[in-house]
């Protein structure tokens, strides 16, 4: 009793730098998670878990291993983050790894990521663009639409999503007309979409992010009446680019990891009473990472990473009882009665192989301003 | 004397992070510090000493992590099989034309002089077009995820850092013929253009950089720590002085780190010296102060120009090298002007361009506080906002803002180092 | 004003001072011109002329004693309220806007002047007739000596009480030597004063109506000009044999 | 030495030097004066490889060397200064003079590294050379102060100076004398003529002080609107009827004279 | 013949549209870099974020009205509030200007020291801009958004494609012209705007003509805040608010300003538009309207593109130093030295 009064937990995201705009929402969430296990007084009898933050710049490798080495130093037992790629491999690499830290990134997509020797110390609820690319194609098929336009945004997530789309779309019979990056947060668009109106197709898949180039992108290709449906893959699907678009988004549709409970529903409440927006990318992503880390210290009983970094997985997947947001108090209590729980989460967790998350997806559709589930894959 | 005290302050600071901090962090702020240190040196030369506006630190900096994928990474031999060779020769065929046009432009009869080369160059893109995007294609789909380039030679990672000098020399020398007869500020925005040329080529070749699919796990010249871990004997020696195996591996690996940096630094520090104080320093400085006369007092302006170019951009690839092997990594989206052009100018201002011990410890002065600035400035700010009521709109924005402190503060920092001391921290001379 | 030995219109009296927190370069030095009159300052190069001159018209701040202009202190006023009241320089340096046209750079020379300015342009592209002709190109493409003039045609254009004026002759040919010495005198007839800088002395001179000889920043000689042409030793040693 | 062909360099539609022709002859000590703007510093810059012609050729002892930059130049051994005196002016004025002489060992940069000592024995020759010429310049004593602090006439000065630190074959001196002290421009032109005799150096000089001219130099070339109004012997020259209206007038002293 | 329409359309719609209100975007931007560069001589890095600054108040001041239930009607409320944004702008530069510049106006540093200076002061309004309105995506754009629509635009005329006309980028445009003509005379014609150009000429000599030199700095950022604002708004409400967006147009409106010629004002218009319609047109793939001009037989199988869109922007700056190469002042005569 009282052996553990408090935890500390790095989240690690790129408050500065080009998402900056998305760091802010994913720690909110992160937080969410935290003070609600705090609140419970459940964790490992009775302990409050105190989130420090630090930035990784998004680009900045060296500023994010400081910043990591730092907050090790100030003793945290698990890290939420990286949320870039490029830093997140450099603080896995160059900190997490060596001082045997535990780390679950929300938002790090990169497949290099998965062959990295990583002692059972990296996580990543994000799900992985292989999976995404297959049931893309299955929503497309089955719309009978065998034509499309493709952009990206010019990143890990962005190339690796496309590359994946493509050749699961082309293998399915689809025709790819053209495949094109975005850079996120420049000044204009016109170009990427007079060429992606050139080059034809019936739709266009956006690949990108709803509060950066992908938000720009949709704009300028429906200003200009270059297209007026759009494929919405996981990272623009969420409630501000209903609002920023408008009306005019009616009657795309997309996909976005989600489980046949309302995970996603919860968030957007959670973010609601909050005061963060719970729809934002990788949000609910980053308050699964802080839920994971908390629910394993739970079930190994301990808040060392060499100890509670294996049950990680055991926390995630079945069998159990599924656990949605909002229910972690009652998740560590049942582990604290030793029994099993499946964490589904925000963003329907389920971690395979090496860490990754390989979920279910719900198939959504902007229906009357509004997104709406049509259907679970 | 002043210098002396500014450098002892330095140490002060990291000796007090590894303090206060932990001496990883303290030993990973200096390992970078001494990277930006040999940047601001390259960046010093070209500014402090001749007078060139270069902002395309970055990509000089990019081009010098690039030759330590190509360098250590091993090679991809099914993507050679694939289209390794058809890449090769796409690039052969591309040099060619622009030789071939060059030559006509030179050589040929005036009336044939324009048309001849226009004709040159689009049967050689025609050409080029026909070879390279298939080859490119083939190399891309070995395995994209873990792949899909073509990988590098499999040297030891230490023969990138010369490399990576080498490359950016190149690639300073093709900028240099082209751009150097600009005036100051065209030149530095020609420059800053040119790194984003590198960058974009960087992100979307992905047959030779993976792209911003990053290429990771770069090898190490020092051990891994997990390594170290495991060896008996190390643990041993770090139980001897007290010190748990993860704690003295990591110190070790940054300990190594720090060694080599900062041999490189110096030889290039003392060699800056020598020749910065020597006549050839001497006849720098007049181009600088005017160029005009100095080329009629027979100082070849043009050659002088471009040879500094190249040797402080190489002195950047050499950086940027060091700065790749340490991430372990190659992330071509990581690269960004401010990170990587603007702040290792804020280095030689605050530190005293035309000086090079003012550039050395503006580097390592200005990183550390980029990294500390963080915490320094929300702890600040939560005294400050301590005072507010809980919850208010202000509070919340304060601590949101926690991280933009950083900037906050090197502006700052910048606006008044400029204001109280204009020529720097330590001036020339 | 009091005493029977008249004020003269414009003194820089026992000036000392130097550039920044340099050494001084100026030492007691008292320079003075009456009102319609010409006075000529003569030395070696370095000597503090041209220094004198800034000194009078507030560019650097002299440290002991003072600059009137009718009997009132304006030791502390700025240059540009020294242009309000009516003093005009051309520096020997420097002294056009190399970008702006001529007619701009003499029309600049007229910022303050609320009147209609085109007669005074007129009278100096009389004076100076080659400035007519490039009156639309931009002054830093002329040659030398047109730059000279275009100097001192933007200092005409303010119609000032008081001229002063840093080697205005350097580098004008002789013939617009002889023009601009003429026009000096005509000017000074108006009633204006002038104040200048020679090292064509022995032309100065002679029309000068005073002479002020400095050697490192002191009054070596002083004297009407006649007095001074005749003086071996200042022959000899400045004014070239 | 230098020949000029029928040069002609064009600003926009404006001929500064409009079909120039004319002969510098080896050894001599030409004179070129000419009304402002007649074109003489443009005629320089040409020659000196700041411009580059519109038409026409310039010749050095019968080599076409047209259009060569400056810096070749300079090491053919033809010198200039500068009307607008382009002084280093960060620099101290001993570095304004050490720094002219070429094929110093010390400015190959991996020399620098390598040969400490021979430039150490180099540098002390030119500290050592660069301190005569500044005595004689007069100017001895600012030998430690920044150009940049110079009077006018003192860059002037050392504009000329610069000249005299190498072994220099034709040397084009544009208006040294404008803004010099006219004593001390008696002891310069006593210099120039004991360099052309001892040293041989050949001088084409800009001046409009016609006593300078008139005790210097022979053949005096006169220039107007682009191009050779006349060339003779200064004598001559100052008599000649078209020169006289165009560029010397008839003199200050008859009007002061008449005006009395 | 409705081929030939059709094709027509196309690329007004892709290319011709679009690159003309990009490029007056880029040209409002440019102009504020180069009368900065004209009359204080120096590239001022802070432009971007000085843009960012006077949209964010506006846009404040914009949530304010209609709060308030005050609109523009057809047109965005935005413009109402522009005065509010415009003397933000003002009170901020002028206050930089006094406790940053002013120093160095006084102690004669070189230009490149005010780009260094201006750097910091980016950093310094960039953290003021997030600090105060954050770093996330604003939308604050109301009133009519189009001219006219693509789909109205194709029942208009019956033919195949549309054409598509915002509101702002007629506005933009307008905007840009008022501007460009406004600052031309107001430099070229007025006593002020030639004191102004004196000033950055010849300082001392400036002083020594009577002219004002604080005066001339501070009608020129009253200009410049002018400027600033109204690009940043016009920005904004065409695309969207970001603040890290701002900073990253630094980049296209100095490559605009130095390809039309530092510190001359038409310059900076045409170098906004060759710019814009540089990106747009060598990236742009010819597919579409060829097959339209082509016979069925002809049609091009690829997408006929010279280039990516991944290297866009490589081009405006291989034209820039194209441009730089051939006329080395830009292609209107910039400010020597
Ligand atoms: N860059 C330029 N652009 C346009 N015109 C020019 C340029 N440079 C010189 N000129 C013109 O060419 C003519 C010749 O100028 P130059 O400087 O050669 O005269 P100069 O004979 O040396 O006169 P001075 O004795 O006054 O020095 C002048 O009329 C001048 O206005
Ligand atoms: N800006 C300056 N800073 C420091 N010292 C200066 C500066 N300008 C001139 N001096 C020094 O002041 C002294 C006097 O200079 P000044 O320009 O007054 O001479 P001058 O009599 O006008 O000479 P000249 O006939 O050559 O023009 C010189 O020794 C010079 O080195
Ligand atoms: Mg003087
Ligand atoms: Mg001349």
């Amino acid at each position: 009793e009282g052996h553990a009064e408090e935890v500390k937990l790095g989240i690690i995201l790129g408050y500065t730098g080009p998402i900056e705009s998305l760091a802010g929402h994913m720690a909110d969430g992160a937080e969410e998670a935290m003070s609600e296990v705090t609140e419970s007084g459940l964790l490992l009898g009775g302990a409050t878990v105190t989130p420090v933050r630090a930035d990784t710049g998004c680009i900045d490798n060296a500023l994010a291993t400081s910043n990591t080495e730092r907050l090790i130093a100030e003793g945290i037992s698990g890290i939420v983050g990286g949320d870039c790629s490029g830093v997140t491999g450099a603080m896995l690499q160059n900190v997490a790894i060596p001082n045997g830290m535990v780390m679950v990134s929300p938002s790090a997509t990169s497949p290099a990521l998965t062959t990295v020797e990583d002692n059972d110390l990296f996580f990543r609820t994000a799900p992985s663009d292989a999976r995404e690319g297959e049931v893309m194609t299955e929503v497309l098929m089955d719309r009978g639409i065998e034509s499309v336009a493709l952009t990206y945004t010019n990143n890990d997530y962005g190339k690796g999503l496309a590359d994946a789309f493509q050749t699961a779309f082309e293998a399915a019979g689809g025709e790819v007309t053209i495949s094109t990056a975005h850079e996120d947060g420049k000044a204009d668009y016109s170009a990427e979409v007079g060429a992606l109106s050139a080059a034809g197709g019936d739709i266009l898949v956006v690949a990108g992010y709803l509060d950066q180039g992908g938000l720009g992108i949709i704009r300028a290709a429906l200003d200009t009446g270059a297209y007026d449906q759009f494929v919405l893959p996981g990272g623009m699907v969420g409630d501000s680019i209903v609002e920023n678009v408008g009306a005019d988004l009616n009657g795309s549709f997309g996909q976005i990891a989600g489980s046949g409970g309302d995970g996603a529903a919860k968030m957007t409440e959670l973010g609601e009473a909050g005061g963060y927006d719970g729809t934002s990318p990788y949000t609910p992503e980053s308050y699964d990472a802080a839920a994971l880390i908390m629910l394993a210290m739970q079930a190994a009983g301990s808040m060392d990473p060499a100890d509670y970094g294996p049950m990680i997985t055991s926390v995630a997947n079945a069998p159990g009882e599924e656990i949605y947001p909002g229910e972690l108090a009652k998740a560590l209590q049942i582990l604290a009665d030793g029994g099993e729980i499946d964490y589904v989460g925000g963003s329907a967790v389920e971690l395979i192989g090496p860490g990754e998350s390989a979920g279910t997806y719900r198939e959504i559709e902007v229906k009357d301003g509004a997104i709406e589930t049509v259907g679970f894959r | 004397m002043r210098g002396v005290g500014l450098y002892l302050l330095v140490g002060a600071l990291i000796v007090g992070t590894g303090l206060m901090q932990g001496w990883n962090t303290a030993l990973l702020i200096l390992n970078m510090g001494l990277v930006s240190a040999i940047m601001a040196l390259g960046v010093n030369l070209q500014w402090g000493i001749a007078g060139l506006f270069n902002i395309g630190v970055m990509g000089f900096v990019a081009l010098g992590g690039l030759a330590a994928v190509i360098v250590s990474m091993p090679p991809t031999t099914e993507a050679w099989a694939a289209g390794g060779w058809q890449i090769v020769g796409g690039l052969a065929m591309g040099a060619a034309t622009v030789v071939a046009a060059v030559f006509v432009w030179k050589r040929a009869p005036a009336q044939w002089r324009i048309w001849g080369t226009v004709a040159v160059v689009i049967a050689g893109f025609v050409l080029y077009r026909q070879v390279m995007p298939g080859g490119m294609a083939a190399v891309e789909a070995v395995n994209p995820a873990g792949t899909g380039y073509l990988g590098g030679l499999g040297l030891p990672v230490l023969i990138a850092w010369p490399a990576g000098g080498l490359l950016a020399a190149g690639a300073a020398w093709i900028i240099g013929k082209t751009a150097l007869g600009l005036r100051a500020d065209y030149l530095a925005i020609a420059t800053l253009g040119i790194a984003e040329i590198i960058i974009a080529v960087l992100k979307n070749e992905d047959w030779l950089s993976r792209g911003v699919k990053n290429v990771i796990g770069i090898p190490r010249p020092v051990p891994y720590e997990v390594e170290l871990q495991a060896n008996p004997d190390f643990v041993a020696t770090a139980e001897g002085f007290g010190l748990t195996p993860i704690l003295a591996s990591s110190l070790w690996v940054k300990l190594s780190y720090t060694m080599l940096f900062a041999a490189v630094l110096i030889v290039l520090l003392v060699l800056a010296q020598a020749a910065l104080k020597s006549p050839w320093g001497r006849m720098m400085r007049a181009i600088r102060d005017n160029e005009v006369a100095a080329e009629a007092m027979g100082k070849d302006v043009k050659g002088r120009h471009l040879q500094i170019f190249i040797l402080g951009s190489a002195i950047c690839g050499l950086a940027g090298a060091m700065m790749t092997t340490l991430d372990g990594q190659l992330t071509p989206g990581t690269y960004q002007p401010l990170r990587f052009t603007f702040l290792i100018w804020v280095m030689v201002i605050v530190g005293g361009s035309g000086n090079n011990f003012g550039a050395v410890l503006g580097g390592i002065l200005i990183w550390w506080l980029w990294v500390q600035v963080e915490p320094i400035g929300g702890w600040l700010l939560s005294v400050v906002s301590a005072g507010l009521p809980d919850g208010s709109l202000v509070q919340e924005r304060l601590l949101a803002g926690a991280p933009h402190m950083r900037y906050l503060t090197m502006g700052l920092v910048l606006i008044f180092v400029l204001r109280f001391a204009p020529r720097g921290l330590i001036p020339e001379r | 004003m009091t005493g029977d030995e008249a004020e003269p219109m414009l003194i820089g009296d026992m000036m000392t001072g130097g550039y920044g927190k340099g050494a001084d370069i100026l030492h007691e030095c008292t320079i003075a011109v009456d009102a319609g009159q010409i006075a000529v300052i003569v030395g070696p190069n370095g000597a503090g002329k041209s220094t004198a001159m800034k000194a009078v018209f507030g560019m650097l701040t002299v440290r002991e004693g003072a600059v009137r202009l009718d009997g009132e202190d304006i030791t502390a006023l700025t240059p540009q309220d020294r242009v309000a009241k009516g003093m005009a320089f051309v520096p020997q340096t420097s002294n056009i806007f190399t970008s702006m046209t001529v007619e701009e750079n003499l029309e600049m020379g007229a910022f303050l002047r609320r009147d209609g300015i085109a007669q005074t342009m007129e009278q100096i592209y009389e004076l100076f007739p080659i400035l007519r002709e490039k009156r639309r190109q931009a002054a830093g493409e002329l040659s030398g000596g047109q730059r000279q003039q275009v100097a001192v045609g933007r200092a005409l254009m303010t119609e000032p009480r008081v001229l002063m004026l840093d080697e205005p002759t350097a580098g004008v040919s002789p013939i617009v030597m002889d023009e601009l010495f003429d026009r000096i005198i005509e000017v000074a007839r108006t009633g204006i004063s002038i104040l200048m800088v020679e090292q064509n002395a022995r032309q100065a001179l002679e029309i000068a109506d005073k002479g002020y000889v400095l050697v490192q920043g002191r009054n070596a000689y002083t004297g009407t000009g006649a007095e001074l042409m005749a003086d071996d030793e200042v022959r000899r040693s400045f004014l070239g044999g | 030495m230098i020949t000029v062909e029928t040069l002609v360099k064009s600003f926009g539609g404006f001929k500064a030097v409009d079909g120039a022709s004319l002969t510098i002859a080896e050894g001599s000590i030409t004179g070129l004066i000419g009304p402002n703007g007649a074109g003489k510093t443009t005629l320089f810059n040409v020659i000196a490889g700041n411009l580059k012609p519109t038409s026409g050729r310039v010749l050095m002892q019968g080599e076409d060397i047209t259009g060569l930059p400056p810096h070749e130049l300079f090491h053919k051994g033809l010198l200039r200064t500068f009307q607008i005196a382009h002084e280093f002016s960060s620099m101290s004025v001993r570095e304004n003079l050490m720094m002219v002489p070429a094929a110093q060992t010390g400015e190959t940069i991996w020399k620098a590294w390598l040969s400490r000592g021979r430039i150490r024995e180099e540098e002390r020759a030119l500290a050592q050379k660069a301190d005569e010429v500044l005595d004689f310049l007069t100017i001895s004593h600012l030998a430690e102060e920044k150009a940049g602090n110079l009077s006018g006439g003192q860059k002037k000065l050392l504009e000329l100076g610069r000249t005299m630190m190498v072994d220099a074959r034709i040397v084009f001196l544009d208006e040294v004398g404008a803004g010099v002290n006219r004593t001390l421009l008696g002891t310069i032109s006593d210099a120039i003529q004991r360099l052309n005799r001892e040293r041989g150096y050949t001088f084409c000089v800009i001046e409009h002080d016609m006593d300078f001219i008139g005790k210097l130099c022979d053949p005096v070339i006169v220039m107007a609107e682009g191009h050779v109004l006349a060339e003779g012997k200064a004598s001559e020259i100052m008599q000649n009827e078209d020169v006289i209206e165009a560029y010397l007038g008839t003199g200050l002293k008859n009007k002061v004279a008449a005006q009395a | 013949m409705t081929d030939i329409l059709n094709a027509l359309v196309v690329l007004a719609n892709f290319v011709l549209i679009p690159a003309t209100a990009y490029g007056a975007q880029l040209a409002l931007g440019a102009l504020g870099v180069t009368l900065i560069y004209g009359i204080l001589r120096f590239s001022n890095f802070a432009h971007g974020d000085t843009m960012a600054f006077g949209a964010m108040v506006t846009i404040l001041g914009t949530w304010g009205l209609q709060s308030a239930g005050i609109t523009g009607g057809p047109l965005p409320t935005a413009l109402i509030a522009l005065p509010l944004g415009i003397a933000a702008t003002v009170l901020l530069l002028l206050a930089t200007d006094r406790f940053v510049y002013r120093f160095h106006r006084a102690a004669g540093s070189p230009p490149t020291m005010f780009v260094i200076v201006s750097l910091g002061v980016t950093f310094v309004m960039n953290a003021i801009v997030r600090f105060i309105i954050g770093v996330d995506d604003q939308r604050f754009a109301d009133g009519e958004r189009f001219v006219i629509r693509a789909r109205e635009f194709r029942e208009m005329t019956g033919l195949d494609e549309g054409l598509a006309i915002k509101t702002t980028q007629v506005l933009t445009l307008v905007v840009a012209a008022i501007c460009v003509a406004a600052l031309f005379w107001f430099l070229q014609k007025t006593r002020t705007g030639k004191s102004m150009r004196a000033y950055s000429d010849n300082e001392d000599l400036a002083l020594l003509s009577g002219i004002n030199p604080e005066r001339v700095v501070r009608v020129t950022w009253l200009i410049v805040a002018v400027l600033a604002t109204v690009a940043g708004v016009l920005y904004g409400l065409d695309k969207s608010f970001k603040p890290f967006t701002y900073f990253q147009l630094l980049l296209p409106i100095f490559a605009a300003a130095i390809v039309g010629g530092l510190g001359n004002p038409v310059g900076a218009i045409l170098g906004g538009f060759v710019i814009a319609f540089a990106e747009v047109t060598i990236t742009y793939p010819l597919k579409k309207v060829l097959g339209y001009l082509m016979p069925e037989s002809l049609e091009p199988d690829g997408l006929v593109q010279l280039l990516s869109t991944d290297y866009k922007f490589a081009v405006s700056f291989v034209i820039l130093i194209v441009v730089l190469l051939i006329k080395p002042t830009g292609l209107m005569k910039g400010q020597t030295a």
